[in-house]
């Protein structure tokens, strides 16, 4: 116990410590969430675009590719 | 160079007839320059401390008030299209908007500085310094002004982007205009501030007409 | 004599295909004039053969040559009319246009050109004062500035050039553009139909834009 | 090279095969650094404990310069080959940057409290990070700014050279400044050598955020390209 105080503690800087890593994971975190949910959304989008359009062009590229 | 002097002589021509825009920048330079005082308080020691940097910080803003309008009339009314395909380059076309735009915003604001430096109670031997730095300083901030127009035209919320994309640029002219007026007053000698500036101005006449005719060009699209 | 030849042009705006495939031939003397509904592209065809857009793919010709090869000259031949008008409110007519003569390299004597559109009363009066049809015929009146020397341009670009116009102005752009083509100039006009289609008729051609089909442009 | 990735679909199933990796590779190094980081080693003798602020810190900080670099480099081709996939790039990174530097700045501060003794210094470093932190937000704002996303794409891309020129002249103006208005108060980690003790979570941790960096690359790379062929579809489909 007195092992873990001590170390959480971090030589009496523990408001600094842990707070700087506190806010490094919440911003990978955040980096992260708004990174898998604009994947998800973009595959929402494309299933609802392709069933919307399946007769034509179903395996239509993204535009510029020709160019 | 006709077309530089074309288009330089047409800018002029339509700032002295349509606009008070010129006017109203060095109105607002003076006015800003004169609210710091009723912020920090008029102490007589210390004015002549902060005055180089707050008349430079002024006049980066009173500069940037006229820079979205460099461009945006000639792109609305379909001009721009013309200037491109005429025979005068994009990069002449950006030289000569930026030298317009100095002549009728820079020149006033280095007219202007002195009576600021009165108000500021900064001492005789500063003078110099500051219309040097003024000198060289002022074009810096209508040719790397004209970057920014440029790569707005057609933005949403044109303004405030442009502030956002050009401030952190006029950094380097900052720190070096501030500098050259405030070893000035502390007597220090302000020869190499005005030769980094020199530099800057040539590094950006060379380069920033280019950039613009780059923006430009992905504006006319 | 070849004019002006695309082959397989197309174009794409933002993400969308506007045209595609196209191929064009004009001959030099000959107006090619453009119908379609809206967002068929004819604006923007308009103004990839301008050289204001790149064409996605395929090129264009000019008496059989790329004009890629040299885009300067090519600027220098084109004579470009757009939906704005591009005039400045507190220049006068003459400054306006000697402005875009001179910028070009055309002779700035310009009062042959206002008489040719009917407004040489309103040679001195800034353009803040013009109506909209007015400010029309001094954007028109351009085309007339280089239309007489050699060094004038010989494609010419007009992009729903009688909008806003009332039936005499028709007449006079008419006149206009016929003069043009009997110097084997090239006009290429987009249109809504109306009296200029029928005024010159005897010298064009007509080319319906379908509005594309396609929207991906994979 | 770029002609292997070059085409969109294809970049869109080769970064599929390789996500489920990445990602596998970035937790797993970030158990491993972390683990260093945190208990494998010691404190400093100058620093004591606030020397683990140093292992979030100094990575962030490369990944945001290196981030800013692959845009300006992306932005290059975008612009002179046109290529498709570079725009994406540029603008699949530009919030990754903020996302770092926002780090880098949080806790500098966090570090230069107990370090130095104040929440934010006007060191040159510091006050060169905060413009590149601007730089980014300019960026993305103008990415956004335009209802063609292509002409955003094409004036960001524009924007990012002209700040990757400017970086430097920034930097060298921030320093001589510095020197004229600050004197040299601050003692910095530049030893000569730094212990192994604190290299190793240090590499440790820049392997983790570069890998963590080229994941969220790649994922936000993959929704940007499904959203603009949903955009093609939805259009061919409505006309």
């Amino acid at each position: 116990m007195e092992v873990i105080i001590k170390y959480l503690d971090m030589g009496g800087h523990a408001a600094f410590v842990w707070p700087a890593l506190g806010i490094t994971a919440l911003v990978v975190l955040v980096m992260t969430v708004t990174s898998l949910r604009s994947l998800r959304t973009s595959e929402r989008a494309l299933r609802a675009a392709e069933k919307q359009a399946p007769q034509r062009r179903a395996r239509a590229q993204a535009p510029g590719t020709d160019a | 160079m006709i077309g530089l002097i074309l288009l330089i002589r047409r800018e002029l021509k339509l700032a002295l007839r349509g606009g008070t825009d010129a006017v109203m920048a060095v109105v607002f330079f003076v006015l800003a320059a004169v609210l710091f005082p009723f912020g920090l308080g008029a102490d007589p020691a210390m004015l002549p401390r902060i005055g180089g940097g707050i008349i430079w910080v002024v006049a980066l803003l009173a500069a940037m008030l006229s820079l979205e309008r460099m461009y945006a009339n000639d792109h609305e009314d379909g001009s721009l299209d013309l200037l491109y395909l005429s025979p005068v380059a994009l990069g002449t076309l950006a030289l000569a908007k930026a030298l317009a735009h100095w002549l009728t915003t820079g020149v006033l604001l280095l007219i202007a500085a002195p009576i600021l430096a009165l108000l500021y109670n900064l001492p005789a031997s500063a003078f110099g310094a500051l219309a040097l730095s003024m000198l060289l300083g002022t074009p810096i901030l209508s040719l790397v002004g004209g970057i920014g127009a440029a790569l707005t035209l057609g933005a949403r919320r044109g303004g405030v982007l442009l502030a956002l994309l050009i401030l952190p640029l006029y950094v380097p002219v900052l720190i070096f205009g501030a500098g050259a007026i405030d070893g000035a007053v502390a007597g220090r000698p302000i020869g190499p501030a005005l030769l980094v500036l020199s530099g800057f101005l040539l590094a950006a006449l060379a380069l920033a007409p280019w950039a613009t005719a780059a923006a430009l060009r992905q504006a006319i699209e | 004599m070849q004019g002006l030849i695309t082959y397989k042009l197309s174009c794409i705006r933002g993400e969308r295909s506007v045209f595609s495939g196209l191929d064009l031939a004009i001959k030099p003397g000959r107006a090619l004039l453009l119908s379609g509904a809206n967002g068929s592209g004819k604006s923007s065809l308009m103004r990839v053969l301008a050289g204001l857009l790149p064409a996605a793919s395929g090129h264009i010709e000019w008496e059989g040559e790329d004009i890629s090869a040299d885009p300067d000259a090519h600027r220098a031949r084109v004579a470009y009319i757009g939906h704005a008008d591009p005039l400045k409110p507190s220049l006068t007519a003459t400054e306006n246009l000697q402005f875009w003569a001179q910028l070009y390299g055309l002779d700035p004597v310009v009062e042959p050109a206002l008489y040719q559109f009917s407004i040489e009363h309103l040679a001195d009066v800034p353009i803040r004062y013009f109506s909209a049809g007015q400010k029309r015929r001094l954007n028109l009146a351009r085309l007339a500035v280089g239309q007489n020397s050699l060094a004038g341009p010989a494609l010419w670009l007009l992009d729903e050039p009688a909008t806003g116009l009332d039936p005499g102005a028709v007449s006079m752009l008419a006149n206009t553009i016929l003069a043009h083509l009997s110097n084997e100039g090239v006009a290429i006009i987009s249109t809504h139909g109306g009296r200029l289609d029928q005024l010159i008729a005897d010298s064009a051609d007509h080319l319906t834009l379908q509005t594309s089909r396609s929207g991906a442009a994979g | 090279m770029f002609h292997r990735f070059a085409n969109p679909a294809r970049f869109s199933r080769i970064a599929t095969r390789i996500l489920p990796w990445s990602a596998a590779a970035t937790i797993a190094m970030f158990i491993i650094g972390i683990y260093y980081a945190l208990f494998a080693s010691p404190a400093d003798f100058q620093q004591g404990e606030t020397v683990r602020i140093m292992y979030v810190h100094v990575p962030s900080a490369w990944i945001s310069m290196a981030c800013y670099t692959f845009i300006a480099v992306m932005s290059a081709i975008a612009l002179i080959w046109k290529h498709p996939l570079a725009d994406i790039a540029a603008r699949s990174a530009a919030p990754l940057g903020v996302g770092f530097t926002l780090i880098v700045l949080i806790t500098g501060s966090l570090w230069g409290k107990p370090t130095w003794g104040t929440w934010w210094v006007w060191d040159a470093r510091l006050t060169s990070v905060l413009v590149l932190f601007f730089l980014y937000l300019g960026h993305i704002a103008l990415t956004n700014a335009f209802d063609n996303p292509q002409r955003g794409a094409r004036a960001a891309a524009v924007l990012a050279l002209v700040g990757f020129v400017n970086i430097p002249i920034i930097k060298f103006s921030v320093d001589w400044w510095n020197t004229l208005h600050q004197p040299a108060s601050v003692t910095r980690l530049d030893a000569p050598a730094i212990d192994p003790a604190i290299l190793t979570p240090l590499l440790l941790m820049a392997l983790a955020f570069t890998l963590y960096f080229f994941t969220m690359l790649l994922i936000r790379m993959r929704a940007d390209l499904n959203g603009a062929r949903a955009r093609a579809l939805r259009l061919s489909a409505a006309e």
